[in-house]
Parts: structure tokens; C-alpha cells; sequence
């Protein structure tokens, strides 16, 4: 019954996405990428994966869109221009896509508690996080704790994003005078 | 957008709540879904709602530029020095052990202390990255065209 | 205790720049780049020689224990880049204050060095860490801090050419996450090591191929492999000189070291090379690079575009080692990686010289006309910088090339020796286009000012020196190069 | 209905990539391509967490009653490339809006016409 659902969410994502690639307005296409976040979101729950699922609401549909829809109003963004020759990027897209087909072939079904992701690393996550960190979220434990220094460059990645848009956007000090400070 | 009573009323109502949402979620992460990277886009959000509401100035007044832009260091600056203390009392970079008495509630320290840099350094990007964009409106009529608009 | 040092090479470059962001000031930014540009070069010296007589360094962070936590591995090759990408740094960042002043607005000259730091440290996080994911995070915080250093630029070209860049740079590092996604699925870990020996036993090799294919496209869209190389010219043209200078001697270079990572440290040589056309497929790559680049180069009028396009062809030559795949062709490979970032490095710092005395328009072969009466120095350095570029004897240009012929040799490949010495005359066709026009063409009426400030000569004149140092003295070069050339064959055959 | 569901989440994924990368490609508008380029990036968090999923199971917070739950490790590997994807997509933001202001367009043809023009 869960694969029935999930699967159900996956295919209104895929709809919104070729919606998407077709459609020409860039308005159109914020609103839509917005909802595809949150439907990516919504199957996240179904997968279980609660705190990525609240991340993408939060960070990936919530600021990705205000961000769009700012850029978009600074950068006045009708597109008229029709979509045009779009062979060669389609068949370039396709043996992409067809590498990692072939590639999925050899990986071990869906939910199988057999495979090598369930019976390697996680197991320990699993059994010993709780106690040994005292959180019971173990998301929260191995992401800050067992791979917090992913975290960390995360944080600075984030901080370099930060930086960077100052860098490129602030207004020249004599420029910024005259907007009230 | 801004003289408009019922929204301003309403703003300042839901103001609180938002923010303590965040704070829940921050501190909620070791129970529930959540942490450092959802408190603080919601945090901000929070104050982005506020200064839609109220106004990019007004928003500038309640968190100033010089604020956020410190936020946004003091939060990795927390975090590695979470690390930096770990290497100083004995252990590792960021082993989180030697932070306290109980290795258990050094972990706890630690990571209490780990999603609090977390959560700074996301509310001061995300704020940052508003008020770049939205100061940015007034760009267009003042900025020249030879790329040093910036 | 030396693992602690292998951890505070890459933390203090990553905690000082929020501390220069916190204190807004150029001056106190610049002194911080610099101090930590030279800790991290005295760190690595002391990483090399510990890891030189103790072996591989693990370090596990967090106290966490390697497939569970994250763990930092030295060893010789990984040494030998450390090292590379410090020198580079150290030479750099010292004398960056004159060239940032003059192309970076005021208020943000700090945030110029606080992107320096941020690539800095993800360069050297790359090179040091052991797991798959947390390069991915590294890979991201040189790739954005890059980005941002090359909109900086004083035309306005450079933001096309940042976007550009970010395009590339970021389809690459999604398609290294999907290629380390399909490697975590087949074997459960992310740790490097850990994945290497599970993946020996993968029964289906069909996701294993998948994930070569996605890793080798993603880097090789970081390293500018032919095919995939269009951002850098643009990029490297656009980009302050001072980031040219240091991006042409690191950043593609430490992406050639994650794949020769991921090829003989994760994936089984064997099949790699033996089942799979690998080896051919780079050897065409690179031949086809050589060629075609230093051809375009010819026809450039821009000068930094001009060298842009040399370094596509000298990563030709790189590739061309790991594609010949013997001994003396890896060490020819890592050898240059030495060798051109010194030779590219002290091009851009002397470019950097004169478009600092004459503004960045003049940058052009013409431009450049009678630099050797205005600039007399400079002009020498980059004469001797663009013999090491052809591979004239005595520089350390020849000494990869003589190596690259002697591995060819050996497998009998004498079309590759072919194209190696044809697309050497070309490099001497576009070398000498820029030393005719330095010395023979007549300087512009009243451009009479004087040599490039002291600072940025001496690290230019540095370089210079060292191409020809690297060129006879080759213990440190070619010795670490071919030790770490054994460890990686002997290591995985 | 397993082997069907087993590789539909990678279907999907593959069919997220491709649109990503054809808008990418084909689109001449950079805001667009910024939007292709963010879509590529969400086929990952399917290829990463749709294994680590086990039916049956729930999320990975410890409680007592439960004894199967997803895997966490996937979870924290997309957690940390949303925020990467945001990151990337407001830094590519920034330029293209500097770039508006710079060339006073954000179609690819007609910045490298001005460019040409402008050599």
C-alpha cells in the first residue's frame, strides 16, 4: 500500500516537471517550481526521510521560490523567446539518463532489507546512536555528531552563498546613501 | 502594501509565534524532525515577514545589516570553535567527549552548541540574501550600465 | 599529534574567513590571508616529510571511527598536493594587495579575501579528506568561493563567464554526487578505503561502470578535460589576475588528484584499464587537447585568454600521463601538476604586473608591444616562463614532456610521441607571438613608466625561477612524484 | 507490485535529470536555466533516499514499539545537498541579477551579441 502512494506522488512530480520544461512564462514556471518542491517534499514524508522532508519545504519551496520570484521581478523575466532546436540538448539529456538506467539495473530492489545500505554503516547508526549521544533522532545525531564535519562545510558552504551575494549586490557606499539606512 | 491595517495587525500577531516556532524546532531537533537548517530559514522568515509587511527600512531597524552580516560569521565561527574546544581539551577536532564530565552529555553539549552555529549562520544568509534582493529593487533606477552597479 | 595538524591546515583557512567577514576591514584581510596562506605552507611541508617516513596519516574527527565518522587520510600523494596548492597559495597571497586594490572595489576588497581563504581551505579539504560525501561538501566550497572571485572581475564580461562557470562547475559536482550515490548504494559506506574494499566483491558491475562514467564526466568537468572545457578560458580571462594566478596553478589540478583518487585508490585498476578502453580514451582526450588548444591559442588576441587556452592544452598533457598508465606516465602526470602550476602561476603574477601598471585593456599580444624597454623583468620572466611552457631543456616544462616520451616509449606508442613534440612547435608559435611582440615591436609613444611593483615582481620572478630550479633540480618534483606514482600502482594492483 | 515500485522511484529520478538537463541546455534564458539546473539537482534526493526506504518501517527517531525504520544516513547526505542547492542557486541569482543590470537582458544570444559587439 506505501509504494502504491509513493509511487501515485511520484508520478504528479513527474507531470509538474514536464509541465515545467514546456512551459515558455517565467512566472509560471516560479509557481510551478514551487509546487514541485512541496510535492517533493510530501514524498520525502512518504519515504520516511521527516527531517530532509521539512528541510525542502522549509530552505528548498520557501526561500528557493522568494528568491526566484525577487530575481524575477529585478530582472523583469517575460520569456517570449519560443523553446527552439531543442534536439541536440534532449538527446544529449537522454544518454544521461541512460547511463544511470543502465547502472540501475544492478542495484538491489526497492525497500529490500538485505541490501548494502541496510546492512553496512546504518545498522550501528541504528542500534547505537541513541545511546551513545543521547538523541534519539538519529538524523540529528549522525548529522551533527558522527559526520558533523560535513555539517560544518555545509554551514560554510552556506556562509560562502552568504558572502558571496553581499559581494555581488551591495549597493556602493555612495549609492547606498540615499536609501534610509 | 504597508498602510494596510489588517495586515499590520495581524503581522505583529503572528510575529511571536513564528519566532517561537523556530526556537521549538531548533531545540526540538534531538526529539523530532528539525535543527539548526529549518529553525533558521523559519526564524528569518519570520523577519522577512515583518519587513514585507512593515517595510524593507523598518525590516533594516529591527535586524541591521551589521547584525546579520555578523550573524552569519558568528554562526561557522561557533561551530568550528565547538571543534577547536574538543581539540583543546584532549580530544579530536570536534570530538565531542572531552566537552563535558558524562561522554553522553558531552555529546549533548556538543550538538546543542553545533545546531545553534547552524541555525545563526542560516537565519543570517537567509535574511541577507532578502534584504540584498529586495534593496536591490531600487537599483534599477540608479545603478549605471558599465557593471559597476554592484 | 601530527593528525591534529592535518586538521588545522584545512580549519584555519575555513575559520578565517567568517573572522574577516566579521572584522570589515581590507587591510586586516589581507594580512590574514597571507598568515594563514604560510601556516598552512609550513603545515604541509611538516605533513610531507611525516607521511614521507611514517606512511599514510588517518585521522578520524570527531573520534569517530572511519566507516561511522569522517575520516582525514594523508598520504604521499595526497602530501605532494598539499604541498602544491600551499606553495602556490603562500606565493600568491602575499603579494595580491597591490593587484585586489587595483581591480576590486574598495568595499569589498575584504570579501575578495575572505573567498580566497573559503578556496583555499576547500582545496585543501579535498585533497585531504578520506570520504566521498565530505569532498562533495569541499568541492562546493572551492567551486562557490571560485565563482564569486571571478565576478569580481573588472569587466563587466566576468559575471558571464562566473555563470558560465557555475553551470559546468555544478552540473559536474551533481554528477559526482550521483556517481558517489550509485558507489554508496553498491556498497553501504562513503568511507574511500572502506568503499574500495567493498566494492571489490560487487557481484553486478553494471551500477559500478555507471558510477565511473558519472564521476570521470563530473571531473572532468572540474578539470576542464577536453571536451568539457569550455568555461575557462572565459574564466580565467575574466577573473582578477591575482585569482588567475592562483586558480591556473590549483584548482584544476586538485581536481586531476580526486580522479586519480577515485581510479586507483577506489575503483579496481585492473578492470579500469584492462577491460575497459580507459587508457585509450584519455589518450585521445589529451591528444586531441594538445592539439586543438594550442592551435586556438595561436589565433587569441587577449593575452590571459591566450595562456587560458595553453592550460586547456597543458591539462591534455596531464591527462596524457594517466592515460599511458605505467610508472614513468603517472609521474609525468603528477610531475606536471608541480611543473605547470609553477610555470601557469608565474605567467598570470607577471600579467597581473603589467595590467596593474597599464590597466587590464592593455592585456592584449598587441598591447604588450615593447614591454621589454618599459618592463624589462617582467618580460624576462615571462620568457622564461613561456620556454618552460614549449619544454625547452633545462625547464621544468621539458622535464614532464621527456618523461611523457619515455612513458609513450615504453608502450610503444609512438603516434603519442609525435603529437607531444607537434604540439610543442605550436606551443612555440604562440609563446613566441607574445616574446616577439615584448621585444622586437616598438613601444607605444609616452608609455614610459616604470617596472611592476616590487612585491608582485619578486613572487613573478619566484615562479620563474623555480621553473628553471624544477628544471634541473628534480628531487622534490619528480622524486615525490614518482613515489607517489608507485604508491597508487602499488597500492590498488 | 514490489519489482514494478522497485525501480519506479529511479524512473522518475532519471526522468528529473533529463528534464533538468534539457532545460539546462535548451533554454536561452538564464533565470531558466537556473531552474533546469536546480531540478537536475532534486533527481539526486530521489536516487539517495527511495533505497533507503523500507516499507513497513518509519522514520529514524528511536521510540519504544518501533523496531524498523528507514535508513538515516541517506537523510543526512540530501539534507546537506538541499542546502548546497540553495546555496549555488542564490549566488547564480545574484549574478544573473548583476548581469540584467550589467547588459540590460538575460538572454544568452543577446549577451554574447553585445559582447561581440562590445569587443
Amino acid at each position: 500500500m506505501e509504494a502504491l502512494i509513493i509511487n501515485a506522488l511520484l508520478t504528479t512530480m513527474a507531470v509538474t516537471v514536464v509541465a515545467m520544461a514546456l512551459q515558455r512564462n517565467l512566472f509560471s514556471v516560479v509557481v510551478l517550481f514551487g509546487a514541485y518542491s512541496f510535492q517533493m517534499a510530501t514524498v520525502l514524508v512518504a519515504l520516511d526521510a521527516v527531517d530532509v522532508a521539512m528541510t525542502e519545504a522549509a530552505v528548498g519551496a520557501g526561500v528557493s521560490t522568494v528568491l526566484l520570484l525577487a530575481a524575477m521581478h529585478l530582472t523583469g523575466g517575460v520569456e517570449a523567446k519560443p523553446l527552439h532546436r531543442p534536439w541536440l540538448p534532449l538527446v544529449l539529456a537522454l544518454a544521461v539518463g541512460g547511463v544511470l538506467a543502465y547502472g540501475m539495473q544492478g542495484l538491489p530492489a526497492f525497500s529490500d532489507p538485505l541490501a548494502p545500505i541496510h546492512s553496512h554503516v546504518a545498522p550501528r547508526y541504528l542500534a547505537e546512536a541513541a545511546a551513545e549521544t543521547g538523541v534519539p533522532n538519529i538524523v540529528t545525531a549522525v548529522l551533527a555528531s558522527y559526520r558533523g564535519y560535513d555539517t560544518l562545510g555545509e554551514t560554510v558552504v552556506v556562509f560562502t552563498a552568504g558572502a558571496g551575494v553581499i559581494a555581488l549586490l551591495r549597493r556602493r557606499r555612495k549609492a547606498a546613501k540615499d536609501d534610509a539606512r | 502594501m504597508s498602510n494596510d491595517l489588517i495586515l499590520r495587525v495581524i503581522a505583529k500577531l503572528l510575529m511571536p509565534y513564528m519566532l517561537v516556532f523556530a526556537l521549538y524546532v531548533q531545540f526540538h531537533g534531538d526529539f523530532g524532525p528539525g535543527g539548526g537548517f529549518q529553525a533558521g530559514v523559519i526564524a528569518a522568515a519570520a523577519v522577512v515577514f515583518y519587513a514585507i509587511i512593515f517595510g524593507l527600512p523598518a525590516g533594516r531597524r529591527l535586524v541591521p545589516d551589521r547584525v546579520v552580516e555578523a550573524m552569519l560569521a558568528i554562526g561557522v565561527l561557533l561551530y568550528a570553535g565547538v571543534g577547536l574546544a574538543g581539540l583543546a581539551l584532549g580530544g579530536n577536532f570536534l570530538d565531542y567527549f572531552v566537552l563535558d564530565t558524562s561522554p553522553v552529555a558531552g555529546q549533548l553539549r556538543g550538538i546543542f552548541w553545533v545546531e545553534a552555529g547552524v541555525g545563526l549562520t542560516v537565519a543570517g544568509v537567509m535574511l541577507k540574501l532578502f534584504a540584498m534582493f529586495a534593496g536591490r529593487a531600487g537599483a534599477d533606477k540608479g545603478a549605471d550600465r558599465n557593471g559597476e552597479g554592484g | 599529534m601530527v593528525g591534529h595538524l592535518a586538521m588545522l591546515q584545512v580549519v584555519l583557512p575555513l575559520v578565517a574567513a567568517p573572522l574577516i567577514v566579521l572584522v570589515r576591514n581590507a587591510r586586516f584581510a589581507w594580512l590574514a590571508a597571507t598568515v594563514v596562506s604560510y601556516t598552512c605552507l609550513a603545515i604541509a611541508l611538516r605533513l610531507a616529510s611525516h607521511v614521507a617516513e611514517a606512511g599514510t596519516l588517518s585521522y578520524a574527527i570527531g573520534s569517530w571511527a572511519a566507516p561511522w565518522g569522517i575520516e582525514y587520510r594523508v598520504d604521499p600523494l595526497s602530501a605532494f598536493l598539499l604541498v602544491l596548492v600551499s606553495l602556490t597559495a603562500a606565493l600568491v597571497a602575499p603579494y595580491a594587495w597591490r593587484s585586489i586594490a587595483a581591480e576590486v572595489p574598495a568595499d569589498r576588497q575584504y570579501l575578495a579575501y575572505a573567498m580566497y581563504c573559503l578556496c583555499l581551505a576547500g582545496l585543501l579539504g579535498m585533497v585531504a579528506t578520506g570520504d566521498a560525501f565530505n569532498l562533495f561538501v569541499f568541492i562546493e566550497i572551492s567551486a562557490l568561493s571560485t565563482y564569486v572571485l571571478i565576478a569580481l572581475g573588472p569587466r563587466r564580461k566576468a559575471l558571464v563567464a562566473a555563470y558560465q562557470y557555475m553551470l559546468m562547475g555544478t552540473v559536474g559536482a551533481t554528477f559526482y554526487v550521483i556517481g558517489v550515490g550509485l558507489l554508496y548504494l553498491m556498497t553501504g559506506t562513503l568511507n574511500l578505503a572502506d568503499m574500495a574494499l567493498r566494492l571489490r566483491d560487487a557481484q553486478d558491475l553494471r551500477p559500478v561502470y555507471a558510477a565511473l562514467a558519472f564521476i570521470t564526466v563530473g571531473i572532468g568537468l572540474k578539470l576542464a578535460l577536453f571536451p568539457l572545457h569550455q568555461w575557462l578560458p572565459d574564466a580565467y580571462a575574466e577573473a582578477p589576475s591575482m585569482v588567475t594566478a592562483f586558480l591556473a596553478a590549483t584548482a584544476t589540478k586538485v581536481s586531476v588528484y580526486v580522479l586519480l583518487r577515485f581510479y586507483y585508490s577506489v575503483f579496481d585498476p585492473d578492470a579500469l584499464f584492462g577491460r575497459l578502453p580507459t587508457g585509450a580514451v584519455f589518450i585521445g582526450l589529451s591528444v586531441a587537447a594538445t592539439l586543438v588548444a594550442s592551435y586556438v591559442a595561436v589565433h587569441e588576441r587577449d593575452a590571459k585568454r591566450l595562456f587560458a587556452w595553453s592550460s586547456v592544452a597543458q591539462i591534455g598533457y596531464i591527462t596524457l600521463g594517466i592515460g599511458i598508465d605505467n610508472t614513468s606516465g603517472l609521474t609525468a602526470s603528477l610531475a606536471h601538476l608541480l611543473n605547470h602550476g609553477i610555470t601557469k602561476g608565474a605567467i598570470f603574477v607577471l600579467l597581473g604586473g603589467v595590467a596593474l601598471r597599464y590597466g587590464a585593456g592593455t592585456l592584449t599580444v598587441d598591447g604588450l608591444a615593447g614591454l621589454a624597454k618599459r618592463m624589462p623583468l617582467t618580460a624576462f620572466g615571462l620568457v622564461i616562463a613561456g620556454l618552460s611552457l614549449i619544454g625547452i631543456p633545462g625547464t621544468a616544462g621539458f622535464v614532464t614532456k621527456w618523461m611523457l616520451i619515455q612513458g609513450a616509449l615504453e608502450r610503444g606508442m609512438w603516434w603519442v610521441v609525435a603529437a607531444i613534440l607537434a604540439s610543442s612547435l605550436i606551443a612555440a608559435v604562440y609563446v613566441w607571438r607574445v616574446v616577439e611582440s615584448a621585444y622586437l615591436k616598438p613601444a607605444p609613444a609616452g608609455e614610459s613608466r616604470a617596472e611592476a611593483p616590487a612585491g608582485m615582481l619578486a613572487a613573478g620572478m619566484a615562479l620563474a625561477v623555480l621553473c628553471v630550479y624544477f628544471g634541473f633540480d628534480t628531487s622534490f618534483s619528480v622524486g615525490g612524484a614518482r613515489e607517489a606514482a608507485e604508491f597508487l600502482l602499488r597500492g590498488s594492483r | 507490485m514490489n519489482t514494478l515500485a522497485g525501480h519506479y522511484s529511479y524512473w522518475i529520478a532519471i526522468l528529473l535529470m533529463v528534464a533538468g538537463l534539457t532545460m539546462l541546455i535548451a533554454r536561452r534564458n538564464l533565470l531558466k536555466k537556473l531552474i533546469g539546473l536546480a531540478i537536475l539537482q532534486t533527481s539526486v534526493y530521489l536516487i539517495y533516499i527511495a533505497p533507503g526506504k523500507l516499507i513497513g518501517g518509519t522514520a529514524p527517531i528511536i521510540a519504544p514499539g518501533y523496531g524498523v525504520y528507514s535508513n538515516p544516513l541517506p537523510h543526512v547526505l540530501i539534507l546537506t545537498a538541499i542546502v548546497v542547492g540553495v546555496a549555488t542557486l542564490a549566488l547564480g541569482l545574484a549574478i544573473v541579477v548583476r548581469v540584467r543590470e550589467a547588459y540590460g537582458s538575460i538572454e544568452e544570444d543577446e549577451i554574447l551579441a553585445l559582447d561581440r559587439a562590445g569587443e
